[in-house]
């Protein structure tokens, strides 16, 4: 089976990772996966305000998606939607298990990602960005989550769906994954499928969010050896 | 952690709940439909002390540029704070947005409408359903009571006459196309124990919560996970087993009540 | 004259009264004439947050009239409109007059109202219901407030308005009454009469304020009597 | 209660009050019409201290679908905080929505406007009036005063010109047809006491408040009752009497400025 | 070259300033000219609340723009726009020149403006306004403000456009001035010109700001002469 | 005045300043267009630390009444807190607002677009160009890398097709019709002292700031002072020539990249 962009089923398209992307931030990260790119940029911990809505034991994560008007095909009205605002959620979710917040009470951790282009998969390279975000910002993290969507085209499991895919799958499922904790962090699914095969697209992003586990530690890791360097 | 969650946790860790229930049961459920004169249909769930009442109206619209033969389908909730003091006035937030987006996506994928029989003119005229989430008693596992509330409720629906242009309300014949009866099933982790149908003491304490819609033919067509922890894949694996077969037993409470 | 529905002028729908149908709440009611339903919930008296808002001398008491959006022949978008805006106003000074708000300072008690079924009536039957679930939450008031709407149709006084006749009506006019303390806390009129029809029918709806009152006082009786057996 | 406000409760006990006047009387009332070059109609009241500003503007537009032959009516209040440290920024609240929806009942019920003949093309096109209502200094009832400049500024409105499918706003001809002139006369009761035009200081401490619009006829065609006490059925019945009577006078003073 | 509406290159419209005109507030003033007219009124220096809004080291100056919905041909739908958003923004950054907010701490100055009539100038008939209103509420001021707009328009440098000459005009430059600082506080410019004449048309305005400085202290002086009479 | 203030004006009273620049001397700008692949043209501006992204979309709407043959320009801003800790979540406030509006005016007044070439049928439809203004990093001179990504990004833009009645945005071909390259220079003043190109530090400390939009000719099209403190005229003269020598400069660049 050959797809749409001549990759093979389990194949993700060409990815771009870069730390430091957003001088004022704290911490930040691009991610691109062929024509779908986020950025994400991280500030904090930093004391709450008003103080009112502090919380005693733990720092307070907030996480932003938002789409720029020009990432789509037709413009994308700027403001919240109810899609921007569930994905939002689901990335907090996401990402919360790989943070310590009950080692910053009265913080908050804020999280924005901004989606620059959008051709499928951008909650997922918005989860993948956020990630190398908080580890450049510094921030002690259980592990790093990795993330990507997978389907079934055509009798075949297929990783990493573009537009036109997203269109045909038979299942649209984004998961992300802590691989050294082993445990999944997001997990959605549009579709129609028996449990077997959802079964298997699991394990095949399962799979996928372990390489890209290894090219986030790479990316990390050249900016703290360059750093570390100057 | 307080001592009541610690005596829940302890009661769960041996497999009850301060219910009395097992991990596995779900609370009393009841269904009542045909309950509000003014709309098409409805439905108002019981599942325990949480209720949910749905109401379905029909209207004509233009239809998107890409289904041009197609109804429209539009889910809302209303968390309103009559229903429990954790909702807040104001526009929806993104817990009622995730609680209709759930619910919407488990009756899209599933098919369960036949869309395509509520074109009336196409590309021109289709007929746009809305279904209104209204809880009105939040004790836990909303999801799932708002999610039978709903098919219950399209079920129950008969659509308006549409003739010279208008809809005349006041004629309703022809029941609403459904074509399968989904089942939504939600089971929250705390531990390494798995529950269904968690009340709200228990969802206050859950690490993660996991929503299943299965159709007639027992395949899974949508899944949302929540909460503020990671899940493992095995567990996930024993979850849509036993989502399929809690979806058989949802079914077959649902059409009992048809 | 025959009404619409067979009623005659002075006879108002089928009613129906509950209380505790809002298990959260700390009081809440549900009534019905014909097919008006509203449902009542009750959430205090509770310390009011933030405190900055709070009144050192008397409670705050906040009231939300809301139509489901399925309540209505055509669907009501959900959200606040100028109309339950409001309407939301005259329905907390309709109940306001029965409370002790001097007794609770600092505090806030919060009434929902839901109206669940709208075929004409919504208001009234909303403050039936508020009153009801005030008096379920074990809040002290002065009085119970009982309300309906009157009119004039083809030369006859009539009570309790349905949807069709709400349309030919001469008057509508809702009121609220406190029967022991006999004073009206609603009024309000739309309509074209000589002053002389007004006042027959204000009388016409304070009578039947007062069998409606009746009806209120029995349904909070049974659940007291209830609650002594269980 | 602080001493003005026992002051103020002693001398309207006696019968009278802080400014002189007696419980039935009037503050000064001024009506200057015709005041802004760019609207239909205009009129700025004053009633004592309490200044409003209506600004009447036409459009055309599709009717309602129940009402195809006939005008639009819409009545908007903007509670802007230059006239009060009362009023706040930000979208109509619950007073200024309450002041607008009082007075369009007023011109509403009490049918001041043909709107039958403010109909261009039957069910495709009618004239839409656009009242807005501006206060410039809240002393107190603003009711009374906004229904004034509201049915002063109807009076003034000369309708512009509509042809080959746009309103032309240079060429204005025809008056706006205004059938009745309707009057409001706002109430409010302390104690068994019961006031007319109340300033501030007496709206801040009154039990309730009563308003009433009459047509030409006597009839009474709306009725807002406001404040936080109950009012007895007796004095309900004396204020619809002196609302009559002092509806013919507002009457009066309206015409005497046409 | 004649205008269309009779008036000299130089000549304002008719002009008229009034101080006093909203009762309520601790200052106020009607500027008009011709057919554009605008109220200001000023409240404060007052304590500002919430507290945490408070600036310790200087009063806190808000100001608003707002055009009643009747004073424009085109009825001018309530609430903020982004013109008028814009608007209040230069508006507070021309006046804020002429205070001393230093002097008044945790304070806050409000100035609303209201345009009840919209031909052309609105912004700088706003800004006499307010700073007359300032000066009427007692507040002291480093000097007016002074404000008017210029253009070109058939080859002739043209004071004050009205609504048909703003159509026609080469360029429109809104300005403000205070005279005795010799400062110019706003400065816009929609149009196509070059800089020579931009700048001379920046000289006529500020001539005619210092022309409308002294009608402006004619009308507070007669204020205080009257006051001090009384 | 805090140290590092206190510090800087000292520099700039030298006529130097924190990073080592001239008062009249911009940071390294760089200028990249074409990245992005959904946008009909993009351009990512650098200047020092500062960027901003712009990208155009186009789609066919109907055009104002009064300008029924010209095409229709749409600038909005987004200060997305992504970008600096001074921006907030939420619509637009004064400062996006104002940033859209000058580098709306630019393009407008400048005359940089021939609107009349972006009809397709008098009246009825016409070409709207959207250009939105996303800064990734804020570190000041936000308002002339806006307009010179802007600028770029019209350059760079290729319009879709439009046939049948559809926007084909697969197929791009015709560039837009630019007809003139805007230059936006921003000037601050601190005391008696002129700089360009502010960085946020010294915007935190300016007394006003003049942003001068200049068409090819050497025409001034577009002027927005702002800043809390007043300015003189003759420094206003001053910082006039100085846009269209600077201006010259930036349109330079600009060509260079296309």
């Amino acid at each position: 089976m050959k797809r749409v962009d001549g990759r093979k089923p389990t194949e993700i398209r060409p990815v771009e990772m870069k730390v430091g992307v957003v001088k004022n931030a704290d911490g930040s990260a691009l991610v691109r996966f062929g024509n779908t790119e986020a950025i994400a940029a991280v500030y904090g911990p930093k004391e709450l305000h008003p103080k009112h809505l502090q919380d005693n034991e733990k720092a307070i994560l907030k996480c932003t998606y938002m789409m720029a008007p020009f990432s789509t095909t037709e413009r994308n009205k700027p403001g919240p939607s109810r899609r921007s605002i569930e994905i939002s959620k689901v990335i907090k979710e996401a990402i919360e298990p790989a943070l310590f917040l009950e080692e910053y009470p009265r913080a908050s951790i804020d999280v924005y990602i901004l989606v620059t282009q959008a051709n499928a998969g951008t909650r997922t390279a918005g989860i993948n960005a956020a990630s190398l975000a908080l580890a450049d910002a510094g921030i002690p993290m259980r592990d790093l989550v990795s993330a990507i969507a997978a389907g079934k085209i055509e009798g075949e499991y297929v990783i990493d769906l573009n537009g036109d895919e997203e269109k045909v799958t038979l299942a649209d499922i984004p998961l992300a994954y802590m691989p050294r904790e082993g445990k999944i962090t997001l997990l959605q699914m549009d579709g129609n499928l028996p449990k077997e095969d959802v079964k298997n697209i699991i394990k095949l992003a399962i799979d996928t969010c372990k390489k890209l586990y290894e090219m986030q530690k790479k990316v990390l890791k050249e900016k703290w050896l360059k750093e570390g360097v100057e | 952690m307080n001592i009541q969650n610690r005596y829940m946790m302890d009661l769960i860790n041996k497999g009850t709940r301060l219910d009395n229930r097992g991990l596995d049961e779900y609370r009393k459920i009841t269904i009542k439909s045909g309950v509000i004169a003014q709309a098409e249909g409805s439905s108002m769930v019981s599942i325990g002390d949480t209720k949910v009442l749905v109401g379905i109206k029909m209207d004509v619209g233009e239809p998107f540029p890409d289904t041009p033969n197609e109804g429209i389908l539009i889910v809302n909730a209303e968390l309103y704070p009559m229903a429990s003091s954790s909702f807040e006035l104001g526009p929806p937030d993104e817990n009622s947005i995730e609680l209709a987006r759930i619910v919407d996506r488990g009756i899209r994928e599933g098919k369960a409408i036949d869309m395509e029989k509520l074109c009336i003119e196409e590309g021109e005229k289709v007929w746009i359903i809305f279904v209104d989430i209204q809880p009105i008693n939040h004790d836990g596992n909303l999801i799932d009571a708002s999610a039978m509330a709903a098919i219950s409720a399209l079920l129950n629906t008969k659509m308006p006459k549409y003739e010279d242009g208008s809809v005349i309300y006041e004629e309703k014949k022809k029941k609403l196309p459904v074509k399968d009866i989904i089942a939504m099933t939600t089971f929250i982790n705390i531990g390494d124990k798995v529950l269904v149908d968690p009340t709200i003491e228990e969802e206050n304490i859950m690490d993660s919560r996991v929503s299943i819609a299965t159709s007639q033919n027992g395949n899974i067509c949508a899944i949302q996970k929540g909460g503020m922890h990671g899940i493992k894949p095995g567990t996930i694996e024993k979850i849509f087993d036993k989502a399929v077969e809690r979806g058989e037993e949802i079914r077959k409470i649902i059409k009992s009540n048809v």
